[in-house]
């Protein structure tokens, strides 16, 4: 049998409820920051998939865009994040909740 | 050859995808998230997307994880360690995580995924293109094409997103010297 | 000479822009505040003397409404708003009403002890304009628009310048009544709706007589934009059981205030059940008909003994408020040219009698310091004029002859006999019931010997007689009640043009009746026709 | 070399004069940093006026109607599409930018904080709605939008020495990179269904809102499709925080500095509902069946939820996000409305925008007159009394609680008028019973805000040991003039709408 | 001038006179009285003027109406309709009116309010005079409601003293009681006849197109015991003698309470046989009684007002007996020998200063002989000494009652006649007793000792109404032509036609609709007269009548003798003297239920209504409200995983929605 696009977007569905996962699963802001970037990648894999396979480039520049914009992403978040710690000294979502009701 | 190829790339992405979430230590998760990114390169490769794969390795291996690694060292990953995360939310995840993939199973492999297309021929430089279909290339020049045409608009809003980054990058962390701001008494800077 | 229908603009904008200019008038001190108020108050309630002095002459070809003027304020094109002004039989004696109550309102308000008076005055000022405005208005967007304006000021003035428990009457009177008003404006909106969106109808009144005339509202539409209109009006008019909040709210505001919300703002509700809701949709009207006879019935009877019960003269006041809406909602209910006219009557009358109340009410505590009907007593013999009006105002509430207040409740019995006879004895039989609370109050007030407490209110205190500040308004509405009670043609007469006018007034007691007798809403002869009509129009979209 | 030649065609319709009014905006953005670099730092003081008489000067040519001539069809190679309503958006988003610079001085001067970038992030990201709410193609639609949220990133953690800020920041970030990644898989979703040469009607420009939309036509019930669609929402629903992805509103709302607060409620709301608009409009037009019930649900939802949390709030922040979720659930019903067919709730929607920014401005503008140092404490009991110690605030506050909640003759109650209409000939009965309800609801805690500021309240044995909350002394002229200014909009719009209705 | 504008100036005279009072002249003192007085003046001579010119045809119709009121086909007209009983009533109202005018200027020389009193005096005539003139069934019953008010008003004159107040209220309250079914009547009226205008209808049942309906008349007849204070609405009539006695006298004797009679004389075509059976029931019934009541009263007036109630009696019996003319008859006299007696009892209670009680005076004949000498002419006249004004219309009454029976061959109305004849001992009783304690005999205290006969203000209408009318008013009964009818030009003889004839000829036809015929039913006292004829025992039915008032005279002059200190009845026989005292302990059920039914159920009521109404329908949603906005907002617990899963669930639902699970 050869690779189908079906095969390519269920490794990258599967990333992409990895990712989720992760989101829930961990506390760490980090690693939920990681598995964001997880996310990401996984919609890049379809959308090569995709314009590989119906034959169209636009996917491929979208991916250009999305990788761009995904590490301007990761410079902010990581500088929120630093700061943040600067000030609780702690990077666990549960020690992050004073605004609340 | 190349499907054994996708197989073993594919399980490697997702095998260390998962292993990110689950390890206990950060600086682990982040070396698996490289191999990941790895994994998604050869992928790229795979799809003949040769660009993407060294974009994907330079920008995402290279310098986010980068990035990444040395804050989780900053901010002493240690204390990540001792707190395991608590049953209900283990629970939790976990049934929601399933209920994705289950989404996802009965959407891509059931009866309701797309007709599946042969893989088309490609050519490495742009041909017969129209205003509403660029086919797909696989130079890097033809990239260039697509972004300074079409995409002008987006590329260009791209580079002042770029400028917003920077920006609030600096102000979010560069200390605040005497001149005009100084910083309040209470800020504690990276030097306390 | 300014042009009638511009009269009607200033009538809404004069005393608006009076407002304004008092709102950051703090600077122009009492003297110039009253002077300002003054003009504000006088403009409306001149011309609308002279706009009904000139009534009977006028050129009502438009289906009855003389006076009109039309104003584009952007929304023509898109929803078929307009600013439409004008004038028919039905709204000249509320909107000659809105400026008497007014003028008596606003010059007890200037002689008030209220502090901040400059802004006491431009709150009752907005109102004021906004009144005007409800009556003045054909389209019935700006009808309710103007509804709301007059509203709100309510809320403020209540908070501010209130009596005791003002912070929850406050919130409670304005939820309920945005409640209802919205209701209302989704039945409104429905009415529009009918006409397909059509613009060139639009929200104007004329317009969508003249659709509606030719294409009648199918059975269910108007059952339930019907069912909107009178559950939505009928917060906004304290029908049972949606009363609550009229009595605390009353008792809890300022005088003026609850004479312009009491005595005209409340007639809005009824006012659109007459000029909108029965003839617009009158098979809805039919089908709700029973419904209307027996809450209003709940009005009179129920509530009436409610008022039996109260000690405090406020609350009385505000509850025989409340109930005398059950008679104008019974004559509404009758849907005939007598029982309309008689509806519009009382409202009118109502409107003047209730105002009085309060002014006189206000008089009263002044003196004793108290509105525990039950700790005065004897106040007459120190204050005669005072009781003169007193009784006077309560003969008139309580529909004695003489007063404008008896032609509309006689009417509206003789007109409930056609269709719900039985309704007639515990109608009349409210008649009772309001002789005794009236003159229980009387009694209890100014006759009889001074009570205990009373004597020691008065032993450090000089009581005198009512003063110029409270005589001039209770004068003016006092006088009104009387002319019209002396001549009431100066009123009926338009109303009877307006309301003969109406085809729907001569067919749809007729329709009752057959729906009486047969109790199937679908035989009656508006009914036929509208489906007649819908059947060869597209059909009409059921709500 | 003729393969170029397309290319060269697309190139031609880059035209940088049909988006004068962004790049201004960026310019004005850019010159700040400039004179931020060279000006002496006791000069600085000019800059916030450098960047609020730029904008004015954008803002009356835009009045004036330069810089928005008309352009017919795509542009940029079908990136963005103007249409009808641009220029009034454009507008919109310019004022809204203005006014979140204005409420930046008297915050910034509480705050020691660096100033001009603070001005120059908010004008970029003003630009980058100004694009976003004409873009007609996924691509721009995805960077401008992530402009917008990056920009936001900054602006909500802005006050950088503030945990809450921070923290605000934080969730912001990573509610907002979820939602990204969710709205992201739901445009790959449809690209790759669109672009499918297996499917009738496929496009090779799946990217287009025009191409996609004549696809869906095709093949409405292509799985694909739903699922894309369904997950685009919900990446529009996190930015206008309809329920279930408004449920980070109050917290990044309180957190955030006050004029950011007003800038995420006002202009990202409403740049998020002009891309649901723009979507719904046109690549979602022949998906009726699945999108008016979804989106009836969601709005229905909204309006309840918005309102019922908001009685009893007594953080200020916190209600006005709570009572912005409820206006995001009207608005919805605009929506709807529109994809009932109804093309005129696209004017319902711009005008209700309009009313909602020039009433919720005037309200910012008090809190932020009687907001202490850190920002995030801004509790009812603070506006006790105002109406006699700042009658003139008072009134403002009063204008602008009124037309939010809807009460005529203020601009607010017109825009609901006008939903109704629209919700009305869409036949959205259902919709119409909850949003009555909510406006009911709503009157509560409106007024009982108003009621604060208005009513002597009887104080209670221990009041009096409370401290009086700190009033500010007597106002610039130059807030007399905005606020006022604000509230006199409010109010004349309440009367007369000529102009801003089109269609 | 043409009758229209007399009509019309009657009206408007005393309307303006109370205008000028109460807007100039409150404080006004005589200028006030003085103003009254003129107007009672100018009423009389209009009065007459109107007497004089009628030449006996009916005046009704458009020509004599105005449109007051109109919608569509429903209009309210002031018309006038004027007919032989409206000429003896106009008459009555006039003359007795103008006296008693005259007599209270100096009742009222003490007083501080006679602004408010005159002026009440004259919106009294205005209505009054409104009734007697109307035209038709909404106009009378406007008129109705104000002469209610002008009574509730001059009752209330003493305002300071609770029992006035309570006095008043109570009048007008038990008077709405009666007009609520005097109002449904009238609505029906108008339905079922489709006018209310009394020429008109009559002409409707004339013609037999129409029949009467008994409910209609019942309901009328509410109005008419209301009004004329007939069982069960009798209890306000004697609080009523609360108001100043001049006001007593007009208002409460003469006028007004007539006004019932006068009103039911109006209509009698519309009322069927059932109906005057139940109103000569009641009516018979109240003479009975209320005249043993009168003697358990100590005060003055009080007795006297059971009088009245016992003599309303009588009119209500001759009407129920079919003789209107009768009861018009003896409503004149009434108003004659009552005023008088009133009159009487004023002057001495003002010669007493203000002593009401009869056991406190005494021995006033030789201080007050005018008084006397009128004040036993009146009783005279009341008890219908023979050839006395009373004589004539009250024993024919008595005597009627009897015929009736006899013609018709109905036993019940000799029961009727036992009654009345027993009322007709009670007269005597209770006048004598009256004559004896308070004339005869030694004064019995400081006041009666000073007493002094009255000014002339008071005496001459003493000596008018007394000496002359109570005594000749019914002489024109044997019809002398006084110098071949000259006379007329002094007397309008034109008022005595309907006490004579009633409705004559335009009864005889009454068989078309049902009436019961005896002979001369509908007719007056020669009918009536007629009637006793027949049976043969007329002069012996007048000897009973004799007798019983003789017996009674006797009786109280050996029982209570001559100026008593106090009631023998009372000492010697409390029990009775309380039976009597309490009149039936009406007033006592009526209080009991206004206290315990009325005023309970409506506390009830306003409980419920807060309760129900405002505390769950309306502070219960709100409540609930806010206990959902407490439960969604703890929702908000600031974790951030908290949030993320809102968004899978988001995600999740959306996407089965999408993908037809949910569906």
């Amino acid at each position: 049998m050869t690779i189908e696009l079906n095969d390519y977007l269920f490794v990258s569905g599967l990333l992409f409820a990895i990712g989720f996962f992760g989101v829930l699963l961990r506390r760490n802001t980090l690693v939920i920051y990681m598995c964001l970037e997880l996310m990401l990648n996984a919609v890049n894999l379809a959308l090569v998939a995709f314009s590989r396979f119906h034959n169209s480039m636009d996917g491929n520049l979208f991916v250009f865009f999305i990788i761009s914009v995904a590490a301007a992403e990761v410079a902010v978040g990581l500088a929120i994040i630093v700061a943040l710690y600067r000030k609780r000294q702690t990077v666990m979502v549960e020690e992050l909740a004073e605004l609340r009701n | 050859m190349s499907d054994f190829l996708f197989y073993l790339f594919a399980a490697l992405t997702v095998l260390s995808a998962f292993l990110v979430t689950v390890s206990r230590n950060p600086v682990n998760g982040a070396m698996y998230m490289i191999a990941s990114f790895v994994g998604m390169a050869a992928l790229f490769l795979l799809l003949e997307a040769y660009f993407l794969a060294a974009l994907q390795v330079l920008v995402y291996a290279g310098a986010v994880m980068v990035l990444f690694l040395f804050i989780i060292m900053l901010l002493d990953a240690e204390k990540g360690r001792t707190i395991r995360p608590n049953r209900l939310t283990t629970a939790a995840s976990t049934v929601g995580g399933l209920l994705l993939v289950l989404g996802l199973v009965y959407f891509t492999l059931g009866d309701s995924a797309a007709p599946a297309t042969p893989l088309p021929a490609v050519t490495e430089l742009p041909k017969d293109v129209t205003p509403d279909n660029i086919p797909y290339t696989t130079s890097s020049r033809s990239y260039g094409y697509g972004l300074f045409t079409k995409y002008m608009l987006p590329f260009q809003v791209t580079g002042f997103l770029l400028l917003i980054a920077m920006v609030g990058v600096i102000v979010l962390s560069k200390r605040l010297d005497a001149s005009g701001d100084q910083a309040p008494a209470k800020t504690g800077g990276l030097e306390s | 000479m300014i042009s009638e229908p511009t009269l009607l603009l200033l009538s809404i904008f004069v005393p608006l822009s009076a407002a304004l200019v008092l709102f950051f008038g703090r600077s122009v001190g009492n003297a110039g505040v009253r002077l300002i108020a003054a003009i504000g108050f006088m403009v409306p309630a001149v011309i609308a003397v002279y706009l009904w002095m000139g009534f009977e002459g006028a050129d009502k070809s438009h289906m009855g409404y003389a006076f009109m003027g039309a104003w584009d304020t952007g929304l023509r094109d898109s929803v078929g708003i307009t600013l439409l002004l004008g004038l028919n039989g039905i709204s000249m004696p509320l909107y000659l009403l809105a400026g008497i109550v007014g003028l008596a309102a606003g010059i007890h308000a200037m002689y008030s002890q209220a502090e901040r008076l400059h802004l006491y005055m431009a709150l009752l000022l907005v109102m004021q304009s906004g009144l005007m405005g409800v009556f003045s208005s054909i389209d019935i967007f700006f009808f309710y628009f103007f509804h709301e304006l007059a509203l709100i000021p309510t809320f403020i003035m209540i908070g501010i310048w209130g009596g005791e428990g003002r912070r929850v009457a406050a919130m409670e009177m304005t939820v309920y009544l945005t409640l209802g008003a919205m209701l209302s404006l989704l039945g409104l909106i429905a009415i529009y709706g009918q006409t397909g969106w059509d613009t060139n109808y639009g929200f104007s009144l004329i317009g969508l007589q003249e659709y509606l005339s030719q294409h009648p509202i199918g059975d269910v539409a108007s059952d339930n934009i019907f069912a909107l209109l009178l559950f939505g009006f009928g917060i906004l008019v304290s029908l049972f059981p949606f009363h609550s909040w009229a009595p605390r709210g009353y008792a809890a505001a300022p005088t003026a205030n609850a004479m312009l919300h009491a005595g005209v703002l409340k007639k809005f509700g009824l006012y659109g059940l007459v000029q909108i809701a029965v003839p617009l949709v009158p098979q809805g009207a039919i089908i709700w008909n029973d419904w209307i006879v027996w809450l209003a019935l709940g009005n009179i009877v129920i509530i009436g003994f409610v008022t039996i019960a109260q000690r405090d003269l406020k609350l009385m006041i505000g509850y025989s408020s409340v109930m005398h809406m059950g008679y104008i909602f019974l004559g509404i209910a009758t849907m005939s040219v007598v029982g309309i006219g008689g509806a519009v009557m009382l409202m009118f009358a109502h409107g003047l009698s209730v105002a009085l109340m309060f002014v006189l009410a206000t008089a009263v505590f002044n003196r004793t310091g108290t509105y525990d009907m039950k700790a005065i007593g004897g106040l007459g013999p120190k204050a005669p004029v005072l009781a003169a009006f007193f009784v006077a105002a309560s003969m008139a509430s309580i529909g004695l002859p003489g007063f404008a207040n008896f032609w509309g409740e006689f009417t509206v019995f003789i007109a409930l006999w056609e269709n719900h006879a039985w309704a007639v004895a515990p109608a009349v039989f409210g008649v009772v019931i309001s002789a005794i609370y009236g003159l229980r109050a009387a009694s209890n007030i100014f006759f009889g010997p001074q009570s205990d407490e009373f004597k020691q209110v008065s032993s450090h205190r000089e009581i005198g007689d009512i003063t110029l500040a409270e005589r001039a308004p209770a004068t003016i509405l006092l006088l009104t009640l009387g002319v019209i009670g002396l001549w009431p043609m100066g009123i009926s007469q338009s109303i009877e043009s307006a309301v003969t006018d109406q085809a729907v007034f001569e067919q749809a007691p007729i329709d009752l009746k057959n729906s009486a007798s047969l109790d199937a809403p679908e035989e009656t002869t508006v009914l036929q026709i509208a489906e007649e009509a819908s059947a060869n129009e597209q059909g009409d979209q059921p709500l | 070399m003729s393969t170029l030649s397309g290319f060269k065609e697309i190139a031609q319709t880059n035209d940088w004069n049909a988006i004068f009014p962004e790049l201004a905006m960026a310019g004005i953005a850019l010159a700040l940093l400039v004179l931020d670099l060279f000006l002496p730092s006791t000069r600085k003081r000019i800059i916030p006026l450098v960047a609020i008489g730029g904008q004015l000067a954008l803002l009356i040519m835009l009045l004036m109607g330069c810089g928005c001539y008309d352009v017919s069809g795509a542009l940029f190679g079908g990136m963005i599409a103007p249409t009808e309503a641009t220029p009034y958006l454009r507008i919109f988003f310019v004022l809204g930018s203005i006014l979140v610079c204005y409420l930046g001085i008297p915050y910034l001067s509480r705050q020691n904080l660096p100033r001009t970038e603070f001005y120059h992030l908010v004008i970029l990201v003003s630009a980058a709605m100004m694009l976003l709410v004409q873009a007609s193609n996924f691509v721009m639609v995805f960077v401008a939008l992530e402009t917008v949220t990056i920009g936001f990133y900054v602006l909500v953690a802005y006050c950088r020495y503030n945990p809450f800020s921070l923290e605000a920041g934080l969730k912001y970030l990573i509610l907002g990179a979820l939602s990204s990644a969710i709205l992201l898989f739901g445009i790959v979703l449809l690209y790759g269904a669109a672009s499918n040469p297996g499917l009738p009607g496929h496009t090779t420009d799946a990217m287009n809102f025009a191409a996609l939309g004549s696809f869906i036509q095709e093949n409405p019930q292509e799985p694909l499709v739903l699922i894309g669609t369904v997950l685009v929402i919900c990446g529009i629903c996190f930015k206008i925080g309809a329920v279930p992805f408004q449920i980070w509103v109050p917290d990044v709302y309180q957190g955030a500095p006050t004029p950011v607060t007003a800038f995420l409620a006002v202009s990202s709301k409403a740049a998020g509902f002009m891309v649901l608009v723009n979507l719904v409009a046109v690549p979602f037009a022949s998906l009726g069946k699945l999108v008016i019930p979804l989106l009836s649900a969601i709005a229905i939802i909204t309006i309840l939820f918005g309102n019922i949390t908001a009685l009893g709030q007594r953080n200020l922040k916190r209600l006005i996000g709570l009572s912005g979720i409820a206006h995001a659930g009207y608005l919805l019903v605009g929506v709807v409305a529109l994809a009932a067919g109804v093309e005129f709730a696209v004017w319902a929607i711009v005008f209700y925008l309009f009313a909602y920014l020039f009433a919720s401005f005037a309200v910012f503008g008090v809190m932020i007159q009687l907001a202490g140092a850190e920002d995030e404490i801004q509790e009812i009991d603070q506006y006790q009394k105002l109406a006699e110690r700042q009658p003139f605030l008072a009134g403002v506050l009063a204008v602008g609680l009124g037309s939010l909640a809807g009460i005529p003759p203020l601009a607010g109650f017109i825009g609901k008028l006008l939903l109704f209409v629209a919700a009305f000939q869409g036949e959205l009965y259902t919709l119409l019973g909850a949003a009555i309800i909510g406006v009911v609801i709503s009157i509560y805690y409106y007024f009982g805000w108003i009621r604060e500021a208005y009513f002597a309240k009887v104080n209670l044995p221990g009041d009096e040991a409370k401290p009086a909350f700190p009033m500010p002394g007597s106002l610039g002229i130059s807030h007399k003039i905005t606020l006022g200014l604000l509230a006199a909009l409010t109010v004349v719009f309440g009367f007369f709408q000529g102009g801003l209705i089109g269609g | 001038m043409d009758f229209l504008n007399l009509f019309n100036l009657l009206l408007a005279v005393p309307l303006i006179s109370a205008a000028i009072i109460g807007l100039f002249f409150r404080r006004g003192g005589y200028v006030a009285a003085g103003i009254s007085l003129t107007a009672a003046f100018i009423i009389a001579c209009l009065a007459f003027m109107v007497l004089f010119d009628w030449n006996g045809t009916t005046l009704s119709g458009p020509e004599y109406s105005y449109t007051w009121m109109q919608f569509g086909d429903f209009q309210i007209d002031i018309g006038y309709y004027f007919t032989y009983e409206t000429a003896t009533m106009l008459a009555v109202v006039a003359f007795v009116g103008f006296f008693i005018h005259m007599f209270s200027v100096g009742y009222m020389d003490d007083d501080k309010d006679k602004g408010r009193f005159f002026a009440g005096l004259s919106i009294f005539m205005f209505s009054m005079l409104g009734i007697v003139l109307s035209s038709n069934l909404f106009m009378i019953f406007i008129f109705w409601e104000l002469v209610g008010f002008s009574s509730y008003m001059l009752i209330a004159h003493y305002w300071d003293k609770d029992y006035a107040a309570a006095a008043s209220k109570k009048a007008f309250i038990v008077n709405r009681i009666g007009d609520f079914g005097f109002l449904v009547g009238i609505v029906w009226a108008y339905y079922y006849y489709g006018t209310v205008d009394f020429a008109e209808m009559n002409a409707l049942i004339a013609s037999g197109d129409k029949h009467a309906e008994t409910g209609i008349g019942l309901l009328l007849m509410c109005g008419f015991l209301g009004k004329s204070a007939q069982f069960p609405l009798q209890v306000w009539l004697t609080d009523a003698m609360a108001g100043p006695t001049p006001v007593s006298a007009l208002i409460h004797a003469a006028t007004m309470v007539a006004a019932g009679v006068y009103f039911m004389v109006h209509v009698f075509f519309l009322l069927t046989p059932d109906v005057l059976k139940v109103i000569v029931w009641i009516c018979a019934a109240m003479a009975m009684l209320a005249g043993f009541w009168a003697l358990g009263q100590n005060d003055i007036k009080k007795s006297l007002a059971y009088s009245t109630l016992s003599h309303l009696g009588y009119m209500g019996t001759a009407l129920g007996l079919g003789f209107p003319g009768l009861a018009i008859m003896h409503m004149a006299m009434h108003a004659c020998f009552k005023a008088t007696l009133f009159l009487c009892s004023g002057s001495v209670i003002h010669a007493c200063h203000h002593e009401q009680d009869m056991f406190k005076m005494g021995g006033l004949w030789k201080k007050m002989p005018i008084t006397g000498w009128a004040f036993l002419l009146a009783a005279l006249s009341i008890s219908a000494f023979p050839f006395t004004a009373g004589f004539f219309s009250k024993d024919t009454i008595i005597s009627a009652a009897f015929g009736v029976g006899a013609e018709t061959g109905d036993r019940s109305y000799f029961a009727i006649w036992i009654i009345v004849l027993v009322a007709a001992l009670t007269t005597s009783l209770y006048m004598g007793r009256m004559f004896f304690v308070v004339f005869m005999g030694k004064p019995n205290s400081e006041k009666a000792e000073h007493a002094k006969e009255s000014s002339l203000w008071m005496t001459v209408p003493l000596v008018v109404l007394g000496w002359i009318l109570s005594v000749g008013a019914g002489w024109f009964v044997w019809d002398i032509k006084w110098a071949d009818g000259e006379m007329n030009g002094i007397i309008p003889a034109d008022t005595a036609v309907f006490m004579m004839e009633g409705y004559g000829e335009a009864m005889s036809n009454a068989e078309d609709h049902g009436h019961p015929i005896h002979h001369g039913y509908g007719g007056g006292w020669d009918a009536a007269h007629h009637v006793v004829k027949e049976t043969g025992f007329g002069l012996l039915l007048e000897f009973a009548s004799f007798v019983a008032m003789l017996a009674g005279f006797v009786f109280t002059f050996y029982y209570y003798g001559l100026g008593p200190k106090s009631d023998r009845l009372q000492t010697t026989m409390p029990i009775i003297y309380k039976m009597l005292e309490r009149h039936g302990w009406f007033d006592d059920v009526y209080d009991w239920y206004v206290v315990n039914v009325q005023q309970r159920f409506a506390n009830l009521l306003s409980v419920l209504d807060q309760f129900l109404i405002s505390g769950l329908l309306v502070r219960g949603t709100a409540g609930v409200a806010g206990l959902f906005g407490m439960v969604s907002r703890s929702l908000h617990v600031g974790n951030i995983h908290g949030y993320v899963y809102w968004f899978l669930a988001g995600v999740i639902i959306f996407g089965a929605f999408a993908l037809g699970v949910l569906k």
